[in-house]
Parts: structure tokens; sequence; C-alpha cells
């Protein structure tokens, strides 16, 4: 196997497969998203996102501002549930 | 088995008491230490937070002396800035005006201006500001390429964290690639911290960065190659060569096959807007200035009318303009809670606009004056 | 896979763009004195090598005698070399470490003087080598001063170099460390 | 350039159009196609999976309270244990049970009853000891419950890969997914469908498929039909990924939680409405939640303590009256088929409702009969009970 | 390796004290306080965990807490990010294989004296 081109660290997504879904028709980040996990590990898209868009925008000819950007979810950076209790 | 307790009893609930504050500062940078800064200074109380271990933000792992007029700390290096800036601030520690909040991170914000403070070694709890300044910086792009994650493959800012916050000499042998300001900056530190740098690789036909700051590299015989990229990264375990590749018409073509345990990435930064998001702020895609950076009015106030933005989070620049933007957004979060009549404030931000412009005079900054354009609007009402 | 070089000469490239002034064809970008002035100015006169705009001013603010002129904040410096006095305290103060300070006036040698934030420090006396634009060492110089004009960490070097080496010496490297 | 979908034009016509492809629209989509219609068209006014199949928390369970409810999860469970291999794509099925935790002896009494009926039905749930939970499950903390049971069959499955591999199985068979294609008309002559106008052309059809999960009120009022099926938004949170130290979802009537490990090794949980009121339509969420979600299930898993809360999200539960879905064809509207109201429990039983409104489709006798779920039972004052919904 | 010489900052006169810690059951020296990941990465650790799907190496990346890159295995707790989390003496910290591995006893124990308190 040749040497992988990671894109998200947290799922270990790699180029290769963005861009076979991609091809295959799944056109828009939140597409993404939901089919690779991209931007849900612990990093919450830091990494992926602005790769993904780029690619997105250049394999579909959209500009990265029609591409958008995923919803913002709290937390933006993960939390141990502890903190949440009063002991 | 006896049954003792009632689900609710088992399961019961509570919640932190919701603290308030005139306004919450996100982020402890050259942008929000100037906000708060300015904010003491015309009255108002402030909680200022920083995620990390200490205030200061990128400018504590800046050994370079900073450009600017003496009104931006010019030729005084990154880190000392932020000293003056902390000791600034102490005075209004004690007066029970100003708290900060170091190893705390702004997490999330909730309808009704509800936000989540995150503190490293304890707990989250709500914190209700009348307004927030959000200058949370920027973060680092990564490179797609073969084997870009081994280990040694690092940001360039996380380079100068390792290297110049905590002591550690990062490898020995370096490539960077991206010859902008940070790549060359970083190419330097590490001639400074002993580690030989085997060249910087530019894609562009030029340096992205100051001219001085990759004359002061080249002096010490570390190569800038132009059209240039690195192809993938050797390795195992670890990372210990590269092959870098020039950029030509039909391609890449593999030219050089090098040995090196480090590799600084510095393709550019984004903007961190994460809060910006969660509070569902108006942003625009300007490439200029890094990704999506808010929508905002001349006084840096956001399309959220209690939300402000200052520094890098509001489109990457530099350091001396983060530094007056905190002090507009400032000006203004002050001007709406009525601690300065519109004409002083329209005086003072008149004045910092002043030495923004200056400042952006330059031809370099004309992307930035572009970028501007786009995302400067007047709100409404 | 064809066998690829695994060196990279310091000079392969080498243009403006790359971060390396052509001291010919450049010379209309940068401060350099007269060269009749220059002869005869004891202790030196300064080379600012800042050929490109950049909102930065403490070699102006910085000049005790008013020679050196940044109008506006993004202009290039403009130096009045009757008023430069050689004093080096832009050389410290120079955040891009743009300025040189050369000393003309001795018979048999010149003066470099330029800023330095490496390790080691060269003690006086000691022989260093010089660098040129792209690290290339041209010669050796003695070193003649070691001093720290801000007292910030960027020391300023007063290296010793053959006539003709005034405007191709920018650097210069402590021998033996690597 | 990517041929995606949007170089291709919508049809002009198709035999069956289906307003929405999540869980529901992808499975009725694909068992057409199985069975033969081929001309099926999927539409979506958003990307994929941003509806509530995208935001649920995917739990699969056969203990139910009420017949139907039994038989209609038993079978899509025996379809979800073969679904990776038929769809050729792996569902990320994990059939670590379910334990039912009981914290009052009413409930219990129910849930004891519910294990007769189950077993009646033949699932196999079970009574479950303190001590045989403890071996079982040893990171739990049980000490205040009164009793358990447990499923061994039921579990979790990823509801984006199952609903991509129904789409992806579907598109094998020939049928076409439009996405970011919004439904703003149904026309109708006399009591028939006649097709359905979009943001991108009108498609003349014969067949509507409402399922359209929240927003399935307005797709029905499209043809003048009024059912009974709102939205109610329900929060959720999800942990960063750790090494499995839970098995089974646990969830509680009384307690008002659930609670599961997922294969990925994230845990996903989330409860029932409390009175800290959430906006009950809207996405937005509130600071409350990840409070009193943690202190609860900290509670019952001291462990995840130290496990960090993730991402918090809201979705919504498309839910009836009787907290039972509405499936098949309007009586007033031919043409006009619903698969709506699932209260929350629409991605578990996709595999055999999706089988069964294409069963009725085609004009074959549904393997289970569910004509009690009918559209028109709410005005025949019809309501089916279930006890174990909350 | 530690920097000791540097022409701008003063790094020996500001260390914190050097503490004895555990990696993969090896003594190793760091300074309290500093970030774990600093200590290794002085000691020559790089490579911090392996990737969940392609087991991949991974080590220091992000440097502020805001990627999984340096995730490790400290004290029975996995998922710790290592470049933001302080050294304490004593610490075991190990390497993460995937998702790594939890203690449930370690972890229980404590939150069972919480209860007893």
């Amino acid at each position: 196997m040749s040497d992988p081109i990671i894109v998200c660290r947290c799922e270990d997504v790699t180029l290769q497969e963005v861009r076979e879904w991609i091809s295959r028709g799944y056109t828009s980040l939140e597409d993404l998203r939901r089919i690779l996990r991209l931007g849900m590990g612990p990093c919450q898209g830091r990494t992926c996102i602005p790769i993904v868009q780029r690619e997105l925008a250049r394999m579909t000819g959209k500009s990265i501002d029609e591409i958008g950007s995923p919803t913002g979810r709290p937390p933006a950076v993960g939390v141990e549930l502890g903190a949440f209790t009063s002991d | 088995m006896t049954m003792s307790k009632s689900p609710a009893e088992i399961f019961g609930y509570s919640f932190p008491d919701i603290r308030e504050t005139q306004l919450l500062i996100v982020g402890g940078g050259p942008a929000g230490l100037s906000a708060a800064l300015q904010a003491l200074k015309l009255g108002l109380k402030v909680t200022l937070v920083e995620s990390g271990l200490e205030l200061g933000g990128q400018l504590v792992k800046q050994t370079h002396k900073f450009f600017g007029s003496s009104l931006e700390r010019a030729g005084t290096r990154g880190f000392r800035i932020a000293q003056e800036l902390i000791k600034e601030l102490t005075p209004f520690k004690g007066s029970g005006q100003l708290e900060v909040y170091l190893s705390t991170t702004a997490i999330a914000v909730y309808p009704e201006r509800i936000v989540l403070l995150s503190q490293l070694s304890g707990k989250v709890f709500p914190i209700k500001p009348k307004a927030m300044i959000i200058a949370t910086g920027a973060q680092e792009r990564m490179l797609p390429f073969p084997n870009n994650d081994l280990p040694g493959i690092y940001g360039a800012g996380g380079i100068q964290t390792l290297m110049n916050q905590y002591g550690v000499k990062p490898g020995k042998r370096a490539l960077i690639v991206g010859a902008g300001n940070i790549g060359l900056i970083v190419a330097y530190q590490l001639l400074q911290a002993g580690v030989e740098v085997i060249a910087i690789l530019e894609a562009m036909d030029r340096i992205g960065g100051w001219w001085v700051h990759a004359a002061k590299v080249r002096r010490y015989g570390v190569p800038i190659l132009l059209k240039h990229t690195i192809s993938r990264a050797i390795g195992k375990e670890k990372v210990e060569g590269a092959v870098i590749a020039e950029i030509t018409p039909d391609g890449l073509k593999d030219k050089y096959q090098v040995e090196c345990d480090l590799i600084g990435i510095s393709v550019g930064l984004t903007p961190t807007v994460d809060l910006l998001r969660q509070a569902n702020v108006k942003m625009k895609y300007v490439a200029f200035m890094g990704g999506f950076v808010p929508l905002r009015d001349r006084e840096m106030r956001t399309s959220q009318s209690w939300i402000w933005v200052a520094g890098d989070s509001a489109g990457i620049e530099e350091a001396s303009t983060a530094m007056i933007e905190g002090q507009i957004a400032s000006t203004s979060v002050a001007k709406w809670l009525g601690y300065i009549s519109e004409e002083e404030a329209k005086r003072e931000i008149d004045q910092l606009w002043a030495r923004l412009g200056y400042l952006r005079e330059a031809e370099v900054s004309s992307k930035v004056r572009k970028g501007l354009e786009e995302v400067l609007v007047t709100w409404g009402g | 896979m064809s066998k690829l070089s695994n060196l990279i000469p310091p000079d392969e490239q080498v243009s403006f763009w790359s971060g390396v002034l052509d001291p010919e064809s450049n010379l209309d970008l940068i401060s350099v004195p007269p060269e009749d002035l220059w002869r005869e100015k004891r202790a030196g006169l300064v080379v600012i090598e800042c050929p490109q705009e950049i909102p930065c001013n403490p070699c102006h603010t910085s000049c005790p005698t008013g020679a050196i002129k940044v109008e506006p904040l993004t202009a290039i410096p403009k130096v009045n070399y009757d008023l430069c006095t050689g004093c080096t305290i832009c050389v410290s103060k120079c955040p891009g470490l743009a300025c040189f300070v050369i000393d003309k006036t001795p018979a048999d040698y010149s003066i470099v003087k330029l800023p330095y934030e490496m390790y080691p420090v060269p003690k006086v006396g000691e022989v260093v080598d010089c660098l040129d634009r792209t690290g290339k060492p041209v010669v050796e110089g003695e070193v003649l001063n070691v001093t720290e004009p801000s007292r910030d960490g960027t020391k300023v070097i007063w290296v010793k170099v053959p006539k003709g080496f005034e405007m191709t010496v920018r650097a210069i490297k402590v021998k033996g460390g690597e | 350039m990517v041929s995606g979908e949007l170089s291709k034009g919508l049809p002009k016509t198709a035999d069956v159009v289906i307003v929405g492809s999540g869980v529901q629209g992808a499975s009725i989509a694909y068992n057409l196609a199985k069975m033969g219609v081929r001309d099926v068209l999927v539409l979506d006014a958003g990307d994929l999976l941003t509806g509530s199949t995208g935001r649920c928390a995917a739990g699969i369970r056969a203990q139910w309270g009420g017949e139907l409810n039994c038989k209609l999860a038993k079978a899509s469970l025996d379809i979800f244990e073969t679904l990776s291999d038929e769809l050729g794509m792996d569902i990320g099925l994990h059939q670590g049970g379910y334990l039912i935790v009981a914290y009052l002896d009413s409930e219990f009494q129910q849930l004891k009853r519910n294990v007769q009926l189950q077993n009646s039905l033949g699932i196999n749930s079970v009574i479950l000891s303190h001590d045989e939970v403890k071996e079982r499950f040893p990171a739990l903390d049980i000490s205040n419950a009164v009793g358990f049971t447990y499923h061994h069959r039921d579990g979790h499955a990823d509801p984006f890969l199952t609903t991509l591999a129904y789409i992806e199985g579907a598109k094998r068979l020939g049928v076409n997914f439009y996405f970011r294609t919004k439904v703003t008309g149904i026309e109708a002559r006399g009591d028939r469908v006649e097709g359905v106008q979009t943001s991108k052309g009108y498609i003349s059809t014969k067949v509507v498929v409402n399922a359209a999960g929240p927003w399935a009120r307005d797709i029905a009022q499209m043809v003048g039909l009024s059912i009974p099926v709102e939205p109610e938004a329900h929060e959720i949170v999800v942990t960063e990924p750790v090494p499995r130290i839970l098995d089974p979802m646990v969830i509680s009537f009384s307690g008002n939680f659930y609670m599961q490990q997922r294969p990925n090794g994230s845990f996903i949980m989330g409860m029932g409405p409390e009175p800290y009121a959430h906006p009950k339509d809207q996405y937005s969420l509130t600071w409350k939640f990840p409070y009193i979600m943690a202190q609860k299930v900290t509670k019952l898993l001291p462990a995840l303590r130290e496990v960090r809360l993730l991402r918090h999200w809201a979705g919504y539960y498309a839910v009836t009256p009787d907290r039972h879905p509405i499936l098949g064809e309007s009586r007033y509207v031919k043409g006009f088929y619903m698969s709506v109201g699932f209260s929350g429990h629409g991605f578990m039983l996709a595999p055999i409702t999706g089988k069964l409104i294409a069963e009725m489709i085609i004009g074959k006798k549904p393997s289970i009969d569910v004509s009690s779920l009918r559209p028109e039972r709410f005005e025949e004052g019809k309501l089916v009970f279930e006890p174990m919904v909350v | 390796m530690w920097l000791e010489e540097h022409p701008i900052l003063d790094f020996s006169s500001k260390r914190p004290k050097l503490v004895k810690f555990y990696f993969e059951g090896k003594e190793m020296w760091g300074y309290e306080g500093l970030p774990i990941a600093a200590s290794l990465h002085a000691n020559g650790i790089k490579v911090y965990r392996y990737s969940t799907r392609l087991n991949r190496p991974r080590g220091f990346f992000c440097a502020i807490g805001k990627c999984s890159s340096c995730f490790m295995v400290v004290d029975g707790v996995p998922n710790v990010r290592t470049c933001i989390t302080p050294l304490r003496e004593g610490m075991r910290i190990e390497r993460q294989r995937g998702l790594g591995k939890i203690d449930l006893n370690l972890i229980q124990g404590e939150a069972g004296s919480d209860d007893n308190v």
C-alpha cells in the first residue's frame, strides 16, 4: 500500500477516501462528514475541514463560500463529564 | 433489597450558579490583552479567559522583534511585549475590576448569552456577560501529502511552543514547508536553538513573508526554494526524510531526497471561529483573511449584537493590528454599556483606525485591504 | 525511482524573491552611503538593506541624530549620511536585522558591524567565518568588538574584513560549532 | 470535475417519489427496488442525513410492552443481523443487548410482564438479578436499582452507515437520490396523486411516499391531509471514543435516561423531556443539558467522569398522539403513502417498515399486519397503546 | 534534548523541579508542571500513540490541546492530551494503542473514595 495522505487524524480518514466519495456524488461537506465522520473526532474538524473544503471546491467547481462550514456544536474542545458534576 | 431512594433522588441534579460579568474576553493573546487593557482603562469590569498556562498567546513564543511604530511597541521582542502587557494589567487585578482565568477554555455559547468556561483541572461553569469579545486567534493549516502524519512533522507554531516556550530542542535537521512569515521566523528560531535547517520550500514564485525575514535566514546558508514543495515524507515510526519536488506546469517533479527528523509545516493559518459558529455569527469565506471570518462593522461588532471580534479570529493579520482591533472592540463595548459618550468613542475609534490605516498601507497589505472590503459591513438599526 | 540528489546547494536559487539581494542590480532598493563620504567617516556609515515597504520604524525612532527617516510608517528608510555617525544603535534595534554599519576608514581593512542573535557568541580576537548573503563562507575575519547597544540580546559584532568585502559579508559563523 | 447528481437533471416522471432520504425513505426505496420497482426517486430538501436519522442515538431493541411493537422490532432485528451482508457494506451493528433498569417496584412489575409477552413472541429477553448484572457489567453502579431486564440481541447500528448502505444499495438497483431538492407541492387530481413540484422541477408520478420525518405534517398538508405528527426536539450528547467498558445500551424509564457505548467507543446519551424545558420546535440547545446528563450517567457509570463530552446537538422526534408510527396509504388520497410519526423509534423499525410500505405499494399483503397503524386511526379514536415509551 | 544555551531565551535559570516519571514502565526525568509531551520529547520519545483505524504512529502536533495526535494513557486514563497536561511526579505514561485502555479499578477507586467523604 502506498503511504496514506491523512486528512483527519482523529478518525484516520485519507485524502483518497475523500476523493472517492466525492466522485460517487456526495458533493457537500455535510455528506462527507456523515459518511467519513470528518470533523466528528476530538479535534472538532480543525485540521480536516479546511482540507476537505478545498478538495470539494477543486472537484466540484464550487466556491468555498458555497461549500460552507459545518454547524458549530458545543463544546469547542472535549471536557470530562466529571467537570459537569457537583462533587 | 430495600428501596430507600426514589428515582428523582437518585438522579437528581443541580447546576452551578451563573456568574455575571460586564465584558468577557476570550483569548489572552495580543488582541485579548489589549482589549482588556482598553476596557479596564475605560472603567469596565472584565473577565479574561485564556486556555493556555499563561497569558500572551503566540507572543510568548516569539523571540524576534516586532515591526510597527512605538505605539505597537515596535522593536520589542514578542515575549517581552507579552510581559509588558501583562504587567500593565496587574494593577487592575487588585482592584477587583479584572478577573483572569488561566488554563480556562470557553467551550460553548448557548442561547441567552450563557458561555460555558471549562477549567483544565476543575469544573465547567456558566458565565453570563453583557458583552463578549472573541479573540481566539488562529490555528495552523495542515498540508496533504503522503505520510503527513508521521511524528516529527509538526505545525510551525507547535515547533515554536516546544522550543521557545518549553525549551525542548525539537530536532536536529529540519525542513520547513512554506515561506510565509511564520515559516521564515521559525527557521530563524530553529537556527537560534542550534537546529540545522536544510531548506525552506515555497510553492509560490516568491516568498510570502517579509523580505527581511527571508534575508535573515539566507545569510546563515538556508536555501529558500521557490516553486518547490514536499511531495512526501519518509519514515516508519517517525519522520526520517522527505522528497522535495519542483512544481512545474506538468505537475510535481521530484528533485531532492533529504534526511531530516523534523518537518515544520507553515502553509498558513485559519481563524479559530468555533465560538462564533456556535453563536451563529454571520461569516464569509475570504481567502485573503485565511478562511471563514465574521462579518463585522467598523467597531469590530458582529451580527450578534453582544459579540465583538479582534485579532486573528477576525481574519489573519499581524499582532500589531490585532492589538489595535482589541482596543477598538473594547471602546465600542464601553460606548454600548454607557461608559463613554458617542463622541468620545468616535474620536478614539477614528484614531485607532488611522493607525490601522498606516499599518496596512504597505503594498503587501493590499490583500488584507481587499479582504476587509468583503467583510466590513454596517449593521442596520 | 531514479536517484534523487540528497544535497541542496545553498545557492540553488538566488534571487531577490528568495530573500537574496543582488548587490549589483538591487542597489537602488537599499540605502548605501556615497563613496567619498564613506571613505572618510570614522566609525563608519549605515547600509540599510530594507528593500520592501514594511510598517516599521524603529530605525527612525532610535536614531540619536535623526539621520534615518521612515515617513510614512511603511516607507523605505532614507538616510541622511551627513548626520549618520555609525553608532550602530539601528543595527541592534532593527527588527529585520537589516542595518549594517561599515567602517572603511582603516587603511588595509574594513570593519563590518553586523547584528548577531546566534549562539555561541564569539570572543574579541576570535577568527570567524564571514558569510555572504546566501551563507557562503567567503573570507575569515577577526572579531574586533562585541557590543549590545540595546541590551536586549541582539549583539553587534565588529568584524574585520579585507577591502572589497564590505558589501559581501553579512553574517558570521563561529568556527567549530555545527 | 465530478459528475455529481447536480449535473443530471431531475427526471420528468417516476413510478414512485419518496419524500425524505432518511433511514425510512432509504429503506423504502431499497425494498421497492428489490421488489422490482426501480423507477424510484428519493428527494431530500437537505444534505445526506441532516434530518432525524443523522441525529438519532440509533438504539435497536425488541423489548417492548405492546405486541405489535414487539413483532415489528423483532422482524427488524432479524433484518439488521444480515443487513451488512445483504447491502455489501458494514452498518456498524453492535449487539451488546439492552439493559432496562427499574428504580420503582411498579416499573419492575411492568418489565416482568413485558418479558412474558416478549418470550411468547420469540424474543428471548430475561430478568437479571443484581448479582448477574454486577458480574456481567462490572462498570455499572446499580446500588439503587430495583430490577433489570435484558435482551442480548438488542443493540445499536451506525445510523449514518446503515442509511448510506441502503442508499448505495438502492442506487445499485437503479434508484436515484436527489439531495438539496425541496418538495414545494404535491399535485392531486380527484382523489389520486398526480405529481410532485420541487425546487428543481416537476415530476409526474402516481405514487408519493411521505417519509419526511419531523416535516411529515407539512408534506401531508400539500395533499390536504392533516396528520397529528409533531416535531419534538430532544437533546443528545456524545463523548470521545474510549475502550469498551460497557456492552449494553442501558435505559431507564423512571431514571429517564438512555446511554450506550457505540462500536467506535464513544458514549451516546440522552433523555426524555424534563422540566428544564427545551424549546419543542427548535434545534437550539440548553446549557443545562450537559450538566443533567453528566450527573445522571456518572452515577450509573462512575468511570465516565474521566471521559470527555465531545458534542451536543438536538434532533427531532416526530411524535404522534399514541407514539406509534403512521403506516400506509391515505384513505382519502390514493397513491399517497405515509411512513411517519415514529416517535423516536424510526431507526430501529426502518428495516421492517421499509419492507412493509414497499409491499403495500406493489399491492402485496404486508408480511406483518399493520392496519392498526393506518393514518385514519386518530379520527376513528382507535389509538394503539404501548407502555414502554417515555 | 532540553535547550540549555540560547542567545535570547533564558531557560536554565527558570526550569521547574526535576521529577521522576515512567514511560512504558521505564524511568525518566522531566520538569514538573511542564506539559508531559515536552518531557517525553526531550527524552527522545516522539511516538505517543498508534491510531485507531490505520495503526499509524502519531506524536506531538498542535501543541495547544486541540487535536488528538498526542493522546496517551496516563495513570490508567486514555485520551490524555499530553501537550497541555502538566507532568507530575510518579506519573505512569503509556503509548495509546488504538483507543488505549481504561483502568476501571483505578478510576472507580477514585470515584468510590468520593462517596466516602
